[in-house]
């Protein structure tokens, strides 16, 4: 149907936070949060991501795109799609980009039936909050 | 006809029927290129401004007003909240102490508060918002105030005027609020708070016509 | 003491999530979430967030930092910070940065004790979430 | 002596108990440039490790490393998990299907380590992290196999290589990794990381000379 989009934090609560928030733009997403350790616990599981990835796939070759909330995260991230099954391994990009940002493109995007490359495109695009306002440099303050 | 307190008042509450009669509308709108709020955050805002309308009774239109802003603003949740906040507020300021309305009045308001929606959220006419619905419902203000309408009917002129700029939007793509993540997307679907600043503008100007009761 | 942080954001989770990352980094700084509706609900509150601000500034004049998730937070949050004494306004910057990376850099830089020019500065230069991977553009898919 | 599965499995528990008694100590030095938790987070992988070991028994050098890399995969929960459970597991790989390791495979087993983290974390020596403990301990590994020394030999010239490269870790800037952000202010600190990984050395060294028990 259309790209699964993984959410992967530190933190359960700021997984299911950006969860929520990019849900409501786009409502027939799969978009699964993977935050937290299994014990609740800051950090990341290996075991949390890899069954979000199952979960966010839908089986039709669409793919996943994964996100991450900081460089440590990366690790287990990437560790976790290596360990998958080569097949589903392969339609699945970790994209480097903002967390929030890129996921509400990704998943607004995704809501349009687009492809990986085109979510992935979009997550890349997200650069900041993106407000009327608020300042872009110093000189500005 | 005098616009006083009253009829403000009346107004307003009228302005609050029309948001909770339009709510799933308005929520269907923001649906197609937002979150899907917009209809529950204005009919949230209206009914906390019902409620304080109902333990207190504000002395000058501007106070009305200003209790509508300052409750908007706390109550909404959305950037319709902040936009509509600041565009009564704004109204408020302008009329100054007047314990009725002419036309002329009306216009100041109604310019003030348009000019107050594009302060905060610095959109321009086009970009697909509420200013598409506001701007020309002040030159039709301006022009039925210049041929010596009454604040009820510079307000009816501003409300058919808004009608038609929110009808207009829906070619429009997005460059502000949430719509804009939408890109060329967004085209085809009517802006869901330009919809609201004409429904909300059409009810006070019944409102106001009836004499405020 | 320092320049403390304010997460403005739609969701009361991510707002605290964010927190909790941000804070096991810069355990000593004044951060306070401002996520959600009073109800809970998705959205944006004035009431938080003028409370937030007030909690969040030390009263030695070091001033407050906040940053918002998604653009029409941006509204909300520049209608707080318009409302509050002039005197506590005045110290006060909204910044236009990714919401989890800026917080953490800003978050960082506080506990060192830099000023507020420093810690925006901070803040704008996150920009992802910035791995030792993850796609940075579609050609590396 | 030899370095048999029963070796390997000892060398293990000789980790898991450094990372239990050093715990606090590696918690601290993270408090300083990262997050402070990588005490936990190694105690919390080995302290699993063990549960695993108590309730199986490999019967190779190699599947014994597969479970420490696996299980630490799964437990530790911050950066160091992927990165020392890819060392385990590029150095199960590594040494295939011996039953005994002798000097060289040790070597063998070490470089796959390293390059493992290498791949994994794309840190270079002078980084501030684990690779500039686990550099110098291949190197010092090699150049013990190469003069003929043991298993428990070679690991012991890695351990105090890894000792004195973490040690040296002190006045670099971190580019990889949490301590990263710190920019200079990662100047002056120790790097957690390459510390454990000296100290997981040095206590899978001591094992492997006192032979298995
Ligand atoms: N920057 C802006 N300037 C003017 N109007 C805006 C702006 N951003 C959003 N809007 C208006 O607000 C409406 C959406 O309001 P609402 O759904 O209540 O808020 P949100 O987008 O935060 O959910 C849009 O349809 C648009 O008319
Ligand atoms: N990209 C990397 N390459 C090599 N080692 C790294 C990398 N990132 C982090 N490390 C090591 O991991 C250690 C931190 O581990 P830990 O505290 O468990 O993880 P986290 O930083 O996720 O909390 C650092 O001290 C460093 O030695
Ligand atoms: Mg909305
Ligand atoms: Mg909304
Ligand atoms: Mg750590
Ligand atoms: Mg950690």
């Amino acid at each position: 149907m259309s790209v699964g989009i993984v959410l992967v934090s530190h933190s359960a609560q700021l997984a299911a936070g950006v969860l929520e928030v990019a849900q409501q733009m786009a409502p027939g997403v799969r978009i699964v949060a993977a935050g937290g350790m299994e014990d609740g616990g800051i950090g990341t599981s290996f075991d949390t991501i890899t069954a979000a990835v199952q979960q966010a796939d839908d089986g039709d070759g669409d793919g996943v795109v994964l996100l991450y909330d900081l460089g440590s995260g990366y690790l287990t991230t990437e560790t976790a799609v290596e360990f998958l099954e080569p097949e589903l391994g392969e339609r699945v990009t970790i994209v480097d980009t903002p967390f929030v940002e890129g996921a509400v493109s990704a998943a607004l995007t995704a809501s349009f039936g687009a492809d990986r490359k085109a979510v992935v495109s979009a997550a890349l695009e997200a650069r900041t909050a993106n407000g009327p306002g608020g300042v872009r440099s110093v000189d500005e303050m | 006809m005098t616009c006083d307190a009253g009829t403000v008042v009346a107004a307003v509450r009228a302005a609050a029927a029309a948001a909770a009669e339009h709510k799933t509308e308005l929520t269907r709108l923001d649906r197609e290129i937002g979150d899907g709020d917009h209809g529950e955050n204005l009919a949230r805002g209206f009914t906390a401004v019902v409620a304080k309308l109902d333990a207190s009774a504000p002395e000058t239109p501007a106070a009305v007003l200003k209790l509508v802003a300052t409750t908007l603003i706390s109550t909404v949740g959305g950037a319709s909240g902040p936009l509509y906040g600041t565009a009564f507020l704004r109204a408020a300021t302008a009329i100054g102490d007047a314990s009725e309305l002419d036309g002329a009045l009306v216009v100041t308001g109604l310019t003030a508060a348009r000019d107050g929606v594009v302060a905060r959220g610095k959109a321009e006419p086009g970009d697909k918002t509420m200013v598409d619905a506001l701007t020309p419902a002040v030159q039709a203000a301006a022009a039925a105030a210049d041929s010596g309408g009454d604040a009820a009917a510079v307000l009816s002129a501003a409300a058919d005027a808004a009608a038609e700029g929110a009808e207009a939007t829906t070619p429009l793509q997005a460059r502000k609020g949430r719509a804009s993540y939408l890109g060329e997307r967004s085209i085809g679907h009517r802006d869901p708070g330009a919809t609201s600043a004409s429904l909300l503008l059409r009810a006070m100007a019944d409102a106001a016509a009836g004499g405020g009761a």
